[in-house]
């Protein structure tokens, strides 16, 4: 009885969860489904079926297409390099042993509390003296060493006993070989679903698009969803369901390992 | 382990796939070169028109250094420009109602032009109000004034006398009375953004009561004005003007449109004051001060300058100094655009409508406006009725005190 | 598992129409924009009499700038639609010309339009001043729309379209039984080993499809009918087919 | 086994060079904006930028609001986030893809969401719609860490915990609470993370730079002194906040070292 309560309760909280998101999707078909001024749907039901708000997006501004593609560059290279960096860093600050190392998870923990806002100006600043300004590396790079990833992964790594490492110490020496070999297989869904998180964030980023990149053409599709880029809102509920399903795809692949990774509970 | 590679390999397919777009975008990418001799100016589309538009003459005739339009798209990227310290741009042109020209004068974001001796021999020419505007508290002269614009009623002569229309030293009150009482469609047009007209009793309010301090019977007055207005308040392309004639005030002003047009509040940018403002050539039109307030309380029209501001930090600085002294030479001996508007002494005999101008800008003081947040904003909630009056004047004083003392 | 297949699914269908609307995008948007015929404004000679030093009236030639008659429009007669070149695009310009004499289709321009500037003839849709437009000269929608405008008889032009509206159906059809084939060859090729070839070829295929069909139905040219995808061309025509 | 751990050190360097450069190297520079006088004369002043800033009244303000945030809308979301994994966990077959549900909202762009929220809550005077906001964007990236750390934990401890008759929520406290503390702590302070990050919704939600009182944050309060062109205010309001975000990092790893088994 008691099972069927929480179904129950589960699924009505996913309902509720799911509804802005069904309302987005609806209102994207619907005509003159937006109202303009108040940036705000004229009605919960929508009122008929058209493909304006796409048609608009997709072919009468056929130029964003290219800023889709630059979303996906952007969230797919600074995801990759970002696990690529923050792997070996978290692997390190949970088997090294050296003296400043609680000090320098702290100053960690810091760095990531900043808001991006603060930064932005020094960072434009740093960016404008390398000359970074205005290309792609101006958004990857600052994205690629951010300190969260490392965070938590590091937090994940620490429940990981030493008997593994001890074992694996027997064979090889280099220490790449451990880590690839002995550890990471042990975290994949962590790793994963850090690699999920890393990319729904930069792949929905908006103040570092308008600040560093001034070019139309490098500029990500997130960074002309936000308002008052010259995109209807009709539009932008277009573009923003498109915008979804990457992500929806990626969180699928994530779903199966974390499936997997969950087996071995048997609660 | 095989399951792991396919997804490695799908999303290895994706990034190959994306980054061949990104090359594609990367050298599509057009590559500015920098001459030497060019100075950089940011135009912000947001702060009014363009440079270009104002000194295209200058540029062709006279200085020999070449000025070239950088675009940053908003004022969000002209702030981080200055507060960056950016030296790849060498002035900005603004004006003095942008909420940015105060800040500008307040933090010293400027390069004072004390040195430039024709600078100063330029602002003496100005009429007094607009000079104090040009010299920041320690005596530097931080902007070189090179626009003026101002707000008036414009009215046809022979056609209001012909109703018995009065405009001198009218208020408010008797100007909407006169309006009304014109027959409903005749064949002349009487055009009035009523818009224009409440952002403009607005500042008035802000001008001479404060917001602040409101009394009751301010406030009771200033919701009268704004409650007409509204009733006015019709947007063009509804055509539902009552006041004008069946036909709508053309696209573009032909000259068989312009002689019936009776009267017409308009806000004259520099451009027409000198250019292309047609009423000149036609003839016959004359202007006069925004209605007042009240009886006994005259304010003197509001007057927006538009001025250079130097980079401090620019890289080409004397360059950009050579130019300004070069300009401000020129300005100095010019005699054909709206520059004789600001200058002392300047006789417009000719022309009956330029002259009432002249009067106008010669009396007016330099205004500044709140950030469109500030006020605007609730100004045009309360017009498209989505507020109430109170609730509006509410937020206005709120928004304004948290303005000041943030 | 159930959620990895759809996942494959939804990625390779997701990015094959992303690929596909990066390539065609903009050509559909081409075909959508209204078409005009164009004729450059050029100066031709205009007939004119000239009286001698002993009085008499000799027969001379004038040259002046000039425009076909269809080309004025507007209630006063006195206004032009010209095509002017922006960086994004045809624009649509409107001049207010002051005309002079007119001789066999051509009328003399005394003022308001320049040499050299492209004057609109004839158009397939209703056009506004400050609409995107491109050159397709006297191509069949362009030819219906000006005939009816001018309500002369449009039955030839409406045989014409019907003819090209047929092949279009035969290219659009004819497709569907090829690509089956081709999923059938992929089927027994790809397979053991080859199986993860599967996907790019359909891809590749999908790609070619639409390479195909953008030659033969979308590209505006000479025998290749684009009604079929013009929905702005296809609404206003179909009264005149009672299709 | 020593030259494997110094070895070990030898993988930081890529992470803390790309540190320095641009998170390190930034946060000097505030810190040096927030001691000169003006971005313009940097006259060196101390401390009277942060003494100005603190006198300030809205800055006390939105320092109230942003705190009452972190108070009360983080703990809500840690503990709606952990049941629901947990509930999420028990589930069978296709009663699973429900955690798909939850995982969503993180994938929605910021614009959409306020267009739904300003259509269901419009004109209320109360600080929820924001919270809900934050609660609603940020549940799914909790769900998924969670759920990762839980994948972590072995199933033998269960085992041995059910043979002993633990069942339903004790064995929960008793045995899943110590387990996974770590990962219960980053998961607040990721909490207090994306508090700040709230503020591209709530700007959007409000449509103006000077929202109702009530829901006025630190972010605000930056913004518009950087409108203002006094990035001094902005540099010592960002130092203070960091400070605060300081101290409650340190409690919370002090109150995780006690938990821990």
């Amino acid at each position: 009885m008691k099972k069927v309560v929480v179904k129950m309760m589960l699924s009505l909280c996913a309902l509720l969860f799911l509804l802005p998101i069904m309302l987005t999707v609806v209102h994207s078909f619907g005509v003159q489904s937006v109202d303009e001024g108040n940036f705000r749907l004229t009605s919960l039901v929508p009122s008929g079926f058209s493909l304006v708000g796409y048609y608009d997006l997709l072919i009468e501004h056929f130029y964003v297409l290219r800023n889709f593609w630059n979303s996906v560059f952007y969230a797919g290279s600074i995801t990759c390099l970002n696990i690529a960096v923050s792997v070996p860093a978290a692997y390190a600050f949970s088997q090294a042993r050296f003296k400043g190392k609680e000090l320098l998870f702290f100053f960690y923990i810091m760095l990531m509390m900043m808001p991006l806002q603060v930064t932005l100006l020094p960072n434009y600043i740093g960016l404008r003296d390398m000359k970074l300004l205005d290309t792609p590396l101006a958004i990857v790079l600052p994205s690629v060493f951010a300190p969260f990833s490392v965070f938590l992964l590091t937090q994940y790594m620490k429940g990981l006993e030493q008997s593994y490492v001890e074992a694996a110490l027997l064979e090889t020496k280099s220490v790449f070989r451990i880590m690839l070999q002995m550890i990471v297989p042990q975290l994949r869904t962590c790793i994963l679903a850090v690699f999920v998180f890393v990319f729904a964030e930069y792949w929905n980023m908006v103040e570092q698009a308008d600040i560093y990149l001034r070019r139309e053409t490098l500029k990500p599709l997130s960074g002309l969803l936000a308002i008052g880029e010259g995109l209807t809102t009709s539009e932008v509920l277009a573009g923003s369901v498109i915008f979804m399903i990457p992500i929806v795809i990626l969180y699928l692949y994530f779903h199966d390992s974390l499936e997997v990774g969950l087996e071995s509970m048997k609660l | 382990m095989k399951e792991k590679k396919v997804t490695q390999r799908k999303f290895a397919v994706i990034l190959v796939l994306s980054m061949v777009m990104m090359l594609f975008a990367g050298c599509a990418g057009e590559k500015k070169k920098k001459e030497e001799e060019t100075l950089l100016v940011p135009e912000d589309t947001l702060l009014g028109y363009t440079y270009s538009e104002v000194y295209t003459p200058y540029q062709l005739s006279s200085c020999d250094v070449k000025v070239e339009i950088v675009q940053p798209e908003d004022s969000e990227l002209m702030v981080t420009k200055l507060l960056a310290g950016d030296s790849d741009y060498d002035f900005m042109m603004l004006s003095t109602d942008s909420a940015l020209a105060a800040d500008i004068l307040r933090t010293g974001a400027y390069y004072s032009l004390n040195d430039v001796p024709e600078a100063a021999g330029l602002l003496d020419r100005y009429h007094d109000y607009i000079k104090e505007a040009a010299t920041a508290e320690n005596g530097d002269i931080w902007m070189i004034p090179c626009g003026v614009n101002v707000s008036f009623v414009l009215y046809r002569e022979d056609v209001c006398e012909e109703y018995g229309l009065d405009f001198d030293g009218m208020t408010y009150t008797e100007f909407l009375e006169q309006v009304e009482a014109l027959p409903k469609n005749g064949e002349h047009t009487f055009f009035t953004p009523y818009g224009l007209m409440t952002a403009d009793i607005t500042s008035k309010f802000e001008q001479v009561y404060g917001y602040e301090d409101m009394s009751q019977q301010e406030t009771e007055l200033l919701r009268s004005y704004m409650e007409k207005m509204r009733a006015y308040d019709v947007p063009f392309n509804e055509g539902k003007w009552w006041l004008l004639s069946s036909e709508k005030r053309p696209e573009h002003l032909s000259d068989a449109s312009m002689k019936n047009i009776a009267f017409e509040l308009e806000r004259s940018d520099n451009m027409s004051l000198s250019v292309s403002l047609d009423y000149f050539r036609i003839g016959g039109f004359r202007a006069t001060k925004l209605p007042d307030l009240e009886e006994g309380v005259v304010c003197p029209s509001g007057v927006r300058v538009d001025f250079i501001v130097i980079n401090p930090k620019s890289d080409k600085l004397e360059l950009t100094l050579q130019y300004v002294s070069q300009l401000c030479e020129k300005l100095q001996k010019d005699t054909t655009t709206a520059i004789r508007y600001m200058s002392r002494g300047e006789d417009f005999s000719n022309n009956v409508l330029r002259e009432d101008i002249y009067r106008l800008i010669s009396e007016g003081e330099v205004y500044s406006l709140y950030p469109y947040d500030v006020v605007g904003a609730e100004l045009m909630a309360y017009r498209e009725g989505k507020q109430e009056f109170d609730v509006m004047l509410e937020e206005i004083q709120r928004n304004i005190k948290m303005f000041q003392e943030e | 598992m159930k959620t990895k297949r759809a996942a494959d699914f939804i990625f390779a269908v997701f990015f094959t129409v992303m690929l596909l609307l990066t390539m065609f995008a903009e050509d559909l948007y081409r075909l959508t924009l209204p078409k005009v015929a164009v004729e450059e404004v050029t100066r031709r000679a205009f007939a004119a009499e000239m009286t001698g030093k002993d009085g008499a009236v000799y027969e001379t030639w004038r040259t002046v700038p000039a425009i076909p008659t269809e080309a004025l429009l507007g209630d006063y007669g006195d206004m032009v639609y010209a095509v002017n070149e922006t960086e994004n695009g045809l624009i649509l310009v409107e001049y207010i010309v002051s005309t002079g004499e007119e001789s066999e289709g051509y009328i003399e321009i005394t003022g308001g339009i320049l040499t050299g500037t492209l004057a609109v003839i004839g158009s397939d849709r209703e056009i506004y001043p400050g609409q995107q437009v491109i050159i397709t000269g006297w191509d069949e929608s362009v030819a219906l729309h000006t005939a009816r405008e001018r309500g002369e008889d449009i039955s030839g032009y409406v045989q014409e379209m019907r003819k090209r509206l047929l092949t279009d159906i035969v290219c659009v059809v004819g497709v569907i039984p090829v690509t089956v084939v081709a999923v059938l060859l992929c089927n027994r090729f790809c397979k053991g080993r080859w199986r993860f070839l599967k996907v790019p070829a359909l891809i590749v295929w999908c790609i070619l499809v639409c390479l195909f069909l953008r030659a033969t139905i979308l590209l505006p040219g000479e025998w290749i009918p684009e009604k079929l995808i013009d929905w702005e061309g296809w609404k206003t025509n179909r009264e005149s087919f009672q299709l | 086994m020593k030259r494997y751990l110094l070895k070990c050190r030898l993988l930081l360097i890529p992470s803390l060079a790309g540190l320095a450069l641009f998170y390190v190297l930034p946060y000097v520079r505030v810190i040096y904006y927030s001691l000169i006088e003006n971005q313009f004369s940097r006259r060196f002043v101390g401390l009277q930028n942060y003494v100005k800033v603190f006198q300030n009244e809205y800055f006390r303000l939105a320092l109230k609001n942003s705190l009452l945030l972190i108070a009360t809308a983080v703990p809500v979301l840690v503990v709606t986030a952990f049941l629901l994994s947990l509930l999420l966990l028990k589930m069978k077959g296709y009663w699973k893809l429900l955690r798909i549900a939850f995982i969503f909202p993180m994938l929605v762009p910021t614009a959409s969401v306020v267009v739904v929220w300003r259509t269901l809550f419009d004109g209320s005077e109360s600080v929820w719609p924001v919270y809900l906001l934050f609660i609603y964007k940020n549940i799914g990236l909790l769900i998924i860490l969670l759920s990762a750390a839980f994948s972590t934990l072995e199933g033998e401890v269960y085992e041995a915990a059910r043979l002993d008759g633990a069942y339903g929520f004790a064995l929960h406290r008793k045995i899943t609470l110590p387990l996974i503390s770590p990962t219960l702590l980053f998961t607040i302070l990721i909490g207090v993370v994306y508090s700040f990050k709230v503020f591209r919704e709530s700007y959007l939600y409000f449509g103006t730079s000077y929202p109702p009182d009530h829901s006025y944050t630190l972010q605000y309060y930056m913004n518009n002194h950087f409108f203002k062109l006094n990035y001094q205010n902005l540099a010592s309001a960002a130092v203070m906040t960091s400070l605060i975000v300081a101290v409650i990092v340190v409690v919370g790893v002090r109150l995780q070292k006690k938990f821990t088994v």
